[in-house]
């Protein structure tokens, strides 16, 4: 099979793409400020533990114990390839439902699946939906997946350089 | 054409939701609704379930409206926020 | 470039397949009870891939919603455990030990 | 199968193998979430129809809810030994 370097190219762009949409999203409503249930508190401090940073490790607690924004990225790019425009809408109110089973005022979540749902939208004519899917694996593997210290490192200087904490 | 009914679904659930009497200030850590927040979301995502499974026209569009402010008034008794108790 | 010269080949099936040979290998290695949960996990996403799969949508949805509530009731049964451990190494002087 | 495709595969063989090589309790945790993301997104592009996306969203949200339990009992555990051992 055969792998062009258009793929890759578009590939990378739509990483950046979903990255910075979800971590702006949930650096602004204050997901690396503090420990919203139990799980992320643990999360953090055994990450600071291990020699990483306590924000950056709320932060990718806050990840795994609810769907926040990185979920409402995945979701949106998932029904803007399957249903179109509108897809996207039922998507939000689906994280919206998610949150709110989850213990979470739900702001997070909602406003990410919504403005990238209009990003994909405006997006739409040079890079196909299906490139966001993958490229969105692709940021959660940077984060969630990688190296965990660096990645905490690297969240908790976000955070302190937009002067969310 | 059909963005319309989106726009007039918005519309008729803030109007309604101003008459009903939801706050207007935006609170972020609190679990109530206001007049924005799930308002708009949950009649946006309303009306595109219906134009998928069925036509849009003004019948669904006034539910849709008069429905969203109820659910938004009443958010925090249908999902409410849980404590773990210590 | 060039990758491989595969026909064909389903991703989906092989990942499934994959996460539930690894996660019964799991199941079995790990000796404490936190990671015999996590590592069921891991099968069970395996194994709702599967399903899917093989096309039967409606019991991976209905799979998919049943299987959070047993995770819960296990964890809740593990968390009474050592509660009643805990109590009866304190107060083991006063209360009647059944075990031992 | 095309790039897409291929980048998912590969990201879901690694994180299941360090899923299985990790020691550490919490470092797990952060892995199946990965793992879990990937899944969805392969379910999503298998089944070509909105049927499919209602799978995926009910799978992401069930592992997400199983996922934050398990969390909650190694922090109860955590406090009630008193001891961090991991």
């Amino acid at each position: 099979m055969e792998v062009s370097w258009v793929e890759l190219i578009k590939l990378l762009i739509s990483t950046g793409v979903c990255w910075t949409n979800f971590v702006l999203i949930d650096t602004y409503f204050g997901l690396p400020r503090k420990p919203g249930v139990l799980g992320a508190e643990v999360i953090g401090k055994t990450l600071e533990k291990m020699g990483g940073d306590l924000n950056g490790g709320y932060f990718m607690g806050n990840i795994v114990c609810s769907p926040d924004a990185s979920a409402g990225t995945l979701m949106a790019a998932i029904f803007y390839y399957l249903l179109g425009f509108k897809g996207g809408l039922i998507a939000t109110l689906l994280v919206y439902i998610g949150n709110r089973l989850c213990n979470d005022p739900g702001y997070a979540g909602t406003f990410g699946t919504f403005s990238a749902t209009v990003i994909i939208h405006l997006l739409s004519g040079f890079i196909e939906p299906r490139y966001f899917i993958g490229g969105m694996i692709m940021a959660i593997f940077t984060i969630q997946g990688l190296y965990h210290v660096g990645a905490s490192k690297v969240l908790g200087y976000i955070g302190r350089k937009l002067g969310m904490i | 054409m059909l963005y319309l009914y989106y726009i007039l679904s918005v519309v008729i659930s803030l109007v309604v939701g101003f008459i009903i009497g939801l706050p207007v200030e935006i609170d972020v850590n609190s679990f109530k609704g206001n007049l924005f927040f799930p308002t708009v979301f949950v009649a946006l995502g309303l009306t595109a379930v219906i134009d998928i499974l069925f036509n849009l026209n003004l019948v669904f569009t006034l539910l849709v409206g008069i429905f969203s402010p109820l659910f938004s008034k009443y958010v925090d008794l249908i999902f409410p926020g849980v404590s773990y108790g210590g | 470039m060039k990758v491989g010269e595969s026909g064909n080949v389903e991703l989906l099936p092989l990942v499934s397949i994959f996460c539930i040979v690894i996660g019964c290998i799991g199941v079995i290695l790990n000796t404490h009870y936190l990671d015999k949960i996590i590592m069921l996990e891991f099968l069970t996403g395996g194994l709702i891939g599967l399903i899917v799969s093989f096309y039967y949508l409606d019991v991976a949805i209905l799979t998919s919603i049943v299987e959070p509530v047993s995770t819960v009731i296990l964890l809740l049964g593990s968390l009474k455990y050592i509660y009643i451990k805990r109590s009866r190494r304190r107060y083991s002087s006063k209360l009647p030990v059944l075990g031992k | 199968m095309d790039a897409v495709l291929l980048l998912i595969g590969v990201i879901s063989f690694v994180v299941g193998l360090r899923v299985f090589l990790t020691k550490n309790r919490v470092q797990r945790l952060l892995y199946l979430c990965c793992l879990n993301f990937a899944i969805s997104a392969l379910i999503a592009l298998y089944i070509k129809s909105p049927m499919g996306g209602v799978v995926a969203a009910a799978y992401f949200i069930g592992s997400t809810l199983s996922s934050n339990a398990i969390a909650h009992t190694i922090g109860k555990v955590q406090r009630l030994e008193g001891r961090g051992e991991w």
